[in-house]
């Protein structure tokens, strides 16, 4: 254990992100135009269309349902609803991204598919990270990554906690940090941030209002 | 009433065997004022004493140096709101604190302070002491039980399978020392705790050298046993606080709580006190058969005035040291005040040990000789106490299986195997 | 020494208030019987059986057996009450005591209580001579030692009771190994 | 057994309760509601553990009790606005949390924290990873039933804190740092008290470690309890000390430096079994690692400014950015969606105790009562940081 513990060498290459797309003068070169640029609406980097083996592979096998893109070195696919167990799968058992960072989503209550779900992947052999990003209306469900990923089950029941997105096939899905009775899911957009489920409060805690 | 009082005095005998009941009755009362007093004076000490091993002060508020502090905390104990809970059974939940109290002070009966400053001297003295102290753990138990909750009651079932698990053991240990006072000319120990003392000191040796490793391996064993038997660290399983909040009297509070506290410190101070009955020479001073000139005895019955005029000498230091403001004044005159009772108690012990020292039997004398068998068995007690809380600040909690392993598996092989060789020694000593 | 505790020792250990002392624990142990059977929770049952022992424990000190006095104390109430309440408070008690509590097997026991005191009472009426009026008042301090006289015999020689008491903790042995095989599983 | 009524019990779901039918001797499952007030659950975490005996057969973790919703209060105030209250997450490490927060959102920006400034975020950072690392230390042993080290712990966190109090003018939730940099200068002998501390705090290590490294008991407590595989570690997320205690030599400093993490030579501590003892071992040398990194750092600290080439309202364009720590609990992660407002349209913070807490099931079936409270102090959790 002590010589385990004093010998040095990390066995992972540092600055691993950089294997797909150069990181650092991604991040640099931009900078440069987009400070001047800011007081005037400032454009800032775009996301460019990422290219990689790895991408390529998925490209041709699943064609139209899949983008890759990087912003600021960041890599990420937008791939279809329909396309998610598979290529979650075949992220983890193909390329080694053994680690599901997290699981989160966004809300746009403007589009027809409210919410992006995202999954943060890294890979402990390439040291590298990746996004995987899909679109969902309010309502439709998701394939559960537990299965894939075990640590899936309490990000996932987050998600469904925060956003009401539910997860097929997850073996307990339930409220995680909210009470099981809340009504409302607080991170949409229209779920005002003083707005509370007032009937919970009065019931439960006995007071008239928890503000 | 006036003959029976008067005729006590300067007898050699406890009351018991003396048959005096009013003076029984006297010596039950103060020791029962003793040990209360000795247990408050535990609990300040070691808030003090754990307090200094951790970089902290301990309490310095109520009283200088928080000497009232105890006083303090009773007093608020007792006025503190009784909550039964409601699920709780009633009358149980109000029996389990007098069970555990009355178990931990009906044993200081056979306690002996010195040849004959014991309220009795059973001849199965420590089969009693033993029995009763066994009973203690029926209030844990049953407390435990009654609160109607999981944490005391899991807390009651660590601490009636720990009890009775150690108690064999210990046993063991002690009958290992009951076979020690039978190296005598009869042939035939005993069992009375008095009796055991008189053999250590027939024998001239105390029992924890006695046969070399046989005797203190029991001792340890028994060290260890009692650590066990009074559910303090790291075997305080049953209340530990960590993982069962406070085990078994998790739902008590204010008065009833206090009984179990006080039940607690008066079973430390009273399986202490079988410990050095046993194996420490109970009240003889050191080397009573070796050091026996005039001289000596003076030396010895110094010791509690010296003593006291040291616990005088830190008082006044700590009035000397005290900042010199205002708000120190009235703690600044109480600890004076305590540093001159202490001097004055040193004082009269003094007195009396000078004044006694003639060893003829006059009253001076025996009470002389009184204050030193008491003053020498309640100094090795203080020691076990002291450890107690040493233990206490240095090491972390047993589980609950490694605790029964022990027990079990290797404090039972070792003491029955004591107990065999030292049976096999005696004999082939005889 | 002064004269009157000599004659305080003399009188021989008069026990104090002996009878009423004898009516209170004999009233308890009584009582707490009574109380053992018809108490409907299981640790009041128990509780109540300590306070039988304990003053039965109380009886035997009077009759000058202190030894006994304390195994009852150690062994009965310290020990075996200890493991019974232990298992009491594994099994639900509250179920236990809604149940019905005189099952039919009632007159059953009745006749059984009725023909233990009928022996009782002839075994008392029969064997009257057997019980002297006056208890034969052993030297309390060497209850003890007789004692272990008995059991273990003294000076080389066996005791009356050696080989009985030796058989019975075999038994005991026995009884405790089988328990241990019992409650391992696999063997 | 026989403890009657018990309502407290009906919200659980998972875990099959008994059947209502019990045979008359039955020796039937416990179930203890351990939290969410109790001793040695480090806040308020609720465990509903399910026991034969004393003997785990299951766990369920009740959490949010602490929920203040972070998340949604990030989108309603600007960024600078919400730094302060990433320090209340994992309070004990609010330096690490401001330091993840500032650099995702300079990302975010495509600035970059001058030097001086980056040196000053790692070397508070690295005092901040002490900080956690004794107060774990003490609250883990006193949960295993050792009073005294949480004492010794104490005593010298509070240097850290007054290096902490000094800089910034806060002991515990510091918001030490700004976007773009830092905002206060070091101050007249900044150099000199780190390096004081330095000297000051190895030795009390060995201290903390001659009370219990070979402590009889602590090693009966803590060896070969709560064993988690790396494996196991990868598959359920687990991050930090946890994962590296199972043999997996990952840290974020190292693998994707930060700050300026890629100048510093330090090592990886790693642990071999994945038990309880391991990860104490673990957390110790991370101490001394650390203050190997402040050694370096205080030393070749950089003069210069302290502050990027940040606007004064600080509006991001329009994009996505994860970003992410190693915190001395694990990987905290910070991932920003900015709408090129001056609010945050979402932040996600991936808490670590929050996925490490996951492993507590897996790692707590079959030992006992006791073991549980080991393990919830091994994870080293802060239920500000797992409820948010």
């Amino acid at each position: 254990m002590a010589d385990e513990v004093k010998s040095p060498a990390p066995p992972p290459p540092p600055e691993g992100e950089k294997k797909p797309t150069a990181e650092k003068p991604a991040a640099a070169a931009p900078a440069a135009p987009a400070k001047p640029a800011a007081p005037a609406k400032p454009e800032g980097p775009v996301p460019m269309p990422w290219t990689s083996p790895l991408v390529e592979k998925y490209r041709s096998q699943y064609g139209s349902g899949l983008d890759a893109q990087t912003y600021l070195g960041q890599n990420y696919f937008s791939v279809d609803r329909s396309l998610i167990p598979d290529i979650l799968r075949l992220l983890r058992d193909d390329d080694q991204f053994d680690y599901c960072v997290d699981i989160t989503a966004v809300h746009y209550p403007k589009r027809e598919k409210q919410f992006d779900v995202l999954w943060n992947l890294y890979s402990y052999a390439r040291n590298e990270r990746v996004r995987v990003k899909t679109q969902i209306a309010d309502g439709a469900s998701i394939p559960s990554s537990v299965s894939i990923w075990p640590t899936a089950n309490w990000l996932e029941r987050e998600v469904y906690d925060m956003f009401g997105i539910t997860f097929d096939g997850h073996p307990d899905l339930k409220r995680i940090l909210l009470p099981d009775g809340w009504h409302g899911h607080p991170l949409r957009k229209d779920y005002g941030i003083l707005q509370q489920d007032q009937e919970w409060v009065q019931i439960n805690l006995g007071i008239e209002s928890g503000q | 009433m006036l003959t029976q009082f008067m005729s006590y005095i300067g007898s050699n005998l406890t009351p018991g065997s003396a048959n005096n009941q009013l003076w029984a009755l006297i010596y039950v009362f103060i020791i029962f004022t003793g040990v209360s007093v000795a247990v408050m004076a535990m609990n300040w000490l070691e808030r003090k004493a754990l307090a200094h091993f951790q970089i902290r002060l301990g309490p310095m508020r109520v009283g200088p140096h928080g000497l009232l502090q105890p006083i303090a905390d009773a007093i608020k104990l007792m006025l503190k709101e009784d909550i039964i809970p409601a699920e709780a059974d009633q009358f149980v939940f109000w029996i389990a604190p007098m069970i555990g109290l009355l178990a931990a002070f009906a044993v200081y009966t056979v306690i002996p302070f010195g040849p004959s400053q014991a309220v009795s001297d059973m001849n199965i003295g420590i089969l009693f002491m033993l029995g009763v102290s066994s009973l203690g753990v029926l209030g844990i138990v049953v407390a435990g039980w009654a609160s109607n909750s999981h944490y005391p009651l899991i807390g009651a079932l660590r601490s009636s399978a720990q009890m009775v698990s150690y108690e064999v053991a210990m046993g063991l240990a002690v009958v290992s020392a009951i076979l020690m006072t039978s190296l005598n000319a009869k042939g035939t120990g005993t069992l009375s705790m008095i009796g055991i003392v008189q053999a250590q000191q027939d024998q001239a040796i105390w029992f924890i050298f006695k046969f070399f490793p046989l005797g203190l391996i029991a001792f340890i064993i028994f060290a260890i046993a009692m650590i066990a038997e009074t559910n303090r660290a790291p075997f305080d399983m049953a209340e530990a606080e960590s993982e069962l909040t406070a085990g078994y009297h998790t739902e008590y509070s204010g008065l009833r709580w206090s009984l179990f506290m006080l039940a607690e410190y008066a079973a430390m101070i009273a399986v202490s006190s079988i410990a050095v009955t046993l194996w420490l020479g109970g009240w003889m001073r050191p080397f009573p058969n070796f050091l026996q000139a005039p001289a000596w005895d003076l030396t010895f019955s110094l010791f509690p005035a010296l003593t006291f005029f040291g616990l005088a000498a830190i008082a006044v230091i700590g009035v000397v040291r005290m900042p010199a403001h205002s708000f120190f004044r009235i703690q600044r005159i109480g600890l004076a005040g305590f540093a001159a009772v202490l001097g004055f108690i040193a004082l009269l012990l003094l007195v009396i040990a000078v004044g006694g020292r003639s060893a003829d039997a006059n009253l001076a004398a025996r009470f002389n000789q009184g204050i030193g068998y008491v003053y020498w068995f309640v100094l090795k007690v203080a020691v076990f106490m002291y450890l107690f809380i040493w233990y206490r600040a240095t090491w972390p909690r047993y589980r609950f299986d490694q605790l029964m392993r022990i027990g079990w598996k290797v404090m039972l092989p070792i003491s029955l195997s004591v107990l065999i060789v030292t049976a096999i020694v005696g004999v082939l000593v005889k | 020494m002064n004269p009157a505790m000599n004659s305080a020792v003399n009188a021989g250990m008069v026990p104090v208030a002996t009878p009423w002392f004898f009516y209170v624990l004999a009233g308890l142990a009584v009582a707490s019987g009574v109380a053992v059977i018809t108490r409907r929770n299981a640790v009041h049952s128990a509780l109540a059986l300590i306070v039988t022992l304990l003053s039965v424990a109380g009886l035997y000190l009077m009759l000058y057996a202190p030894f006994v006095f304390a195994v009852q104390l150690f062994v009965y109430a310290g020990g075996i009450m200890l493991l019974f309440l232990f298992v009491i408070m594994l099994v639900n008690v509250e179920r236990s005591s809604k149940e019905r509590r005189f099952n039919r097997m009632w007159p059953v026991g009745l006749a059984a209580a009725c023909a233990l005191m009928a022996l009782f009472v002839f075994a008392f009426v029969k064997g009257k001579a057997l019980f002297p009026d006056r208890m034969i008042s052993l030297p309390e301090s060497s209850n003890t030692e007789q004692i272990a006289g008995m059991l273990y015999g003294e000076a080389g020689r066996m005791g009356q009771y050696t080989f009985a008491f030796e058989i019975a903790s075999l038994l005991l042995l026995v009884a405790i190994l089988g328990a241990v095989i019992m409650t391992k599983k696999k063997i | 057994m026989s403890v009657h009524s018990n309502d407290s019990m009906n919200e659980m779901s998972n875990l099959d309760l008994e059947t209502p039918e019990k045979p008359y001797l039955d020796s039937n499952e416990l179930i203890i509601n351990m939290g969410p007030q109790h001793p040695a659950t480090h806040g308020v975490l609720r465990v509903i553990l399910k026991l034969d005996g004393e003997k785990v057969l299951g766990t369920e973790c009740v959490i949010g009790y602490l929920h203040r919703g972070v998340e949604k209060i990030a989108e309603n105030r600007t960024y600078a606005m919400f730094n302060p209250y990433v320090d209340r997450m994992d309070y004990v490490a609010a330096v690490s949390n401001g330091l993840g927060y500032c650099e995702a959102v300079e990302k975010l920006m495509n600035v970059e924290a001058p030097p001086r400034a980056k040196y000053i975020r790692v070397i508070l950072t690295e005092l901040n990873r002490i900080a956690s690392h004794q107060l774990w230390l003490g609250t883990h042993a006193l949960d295993i039933g050792a009073m005294t080290p949480l004492f010794y712990t104490f005593r010298d966190r509070e240097e850290i804190l007054k290096i902490f109090e000094k800089y910034c003018g806060a002991r515990l939730t510091t918001h030490a740092f700004r976007i773009g940099g830092c905002q206060y200068e070091t101050y007249a002998g900044f150099e000199k008290d780190v390096k004081n501390f330095l000297t000051h705090v190895a030795p009390k290590i060995d201290e903390y470690e001659a009370l219990l490294t070979t402590n009889r008991i602590w090693l009966e407590r803590t060896k070969n309890v709560g064993v988690i595989s790396g494996a196991d570690c990868i598959a359920l997320g687990v991050t930090g000390p946890v994962l590296r205690a199972s043999g997996v030599k990952w840290d974020l400093r190292k693998a994707q430096p930060y700050a300026a993490y890629s100048e510093f030579d330090f090592e990886i501590p790693v642990g071999t079994n994945g038990d309880t003892y391991d990860r104490y071992l673990v957390r110790m040398a991370e101490m001394r690692q650390s203050l190997r990194i402040i050694e370096q750092a205080v030393n070749g600290i950089p003069e210069g400014p302290i502050m990027g080439k940040v606007p004064k309202v600080i509006k991001p364009p329009v994009g996505e950015i994860y970003h992410s720590i190693e915190a001395p609990k694990g990987e905290l992660g910070y991932f920003i969606v900015s709408d090129g407002s001056t609010q945050p349209y979402r932040i996600r913070v991936r808490p670590p105790s929050f996925v490490n807490l996951q492993a507590l099931d897996m790692m707590v079936r079959g030992l006992l009562v006791a073991d549980v409270i080991a393990v919830i102090g091994t994870i080293d959790i802060v239920l500000g940081e797992v409820d948010r």
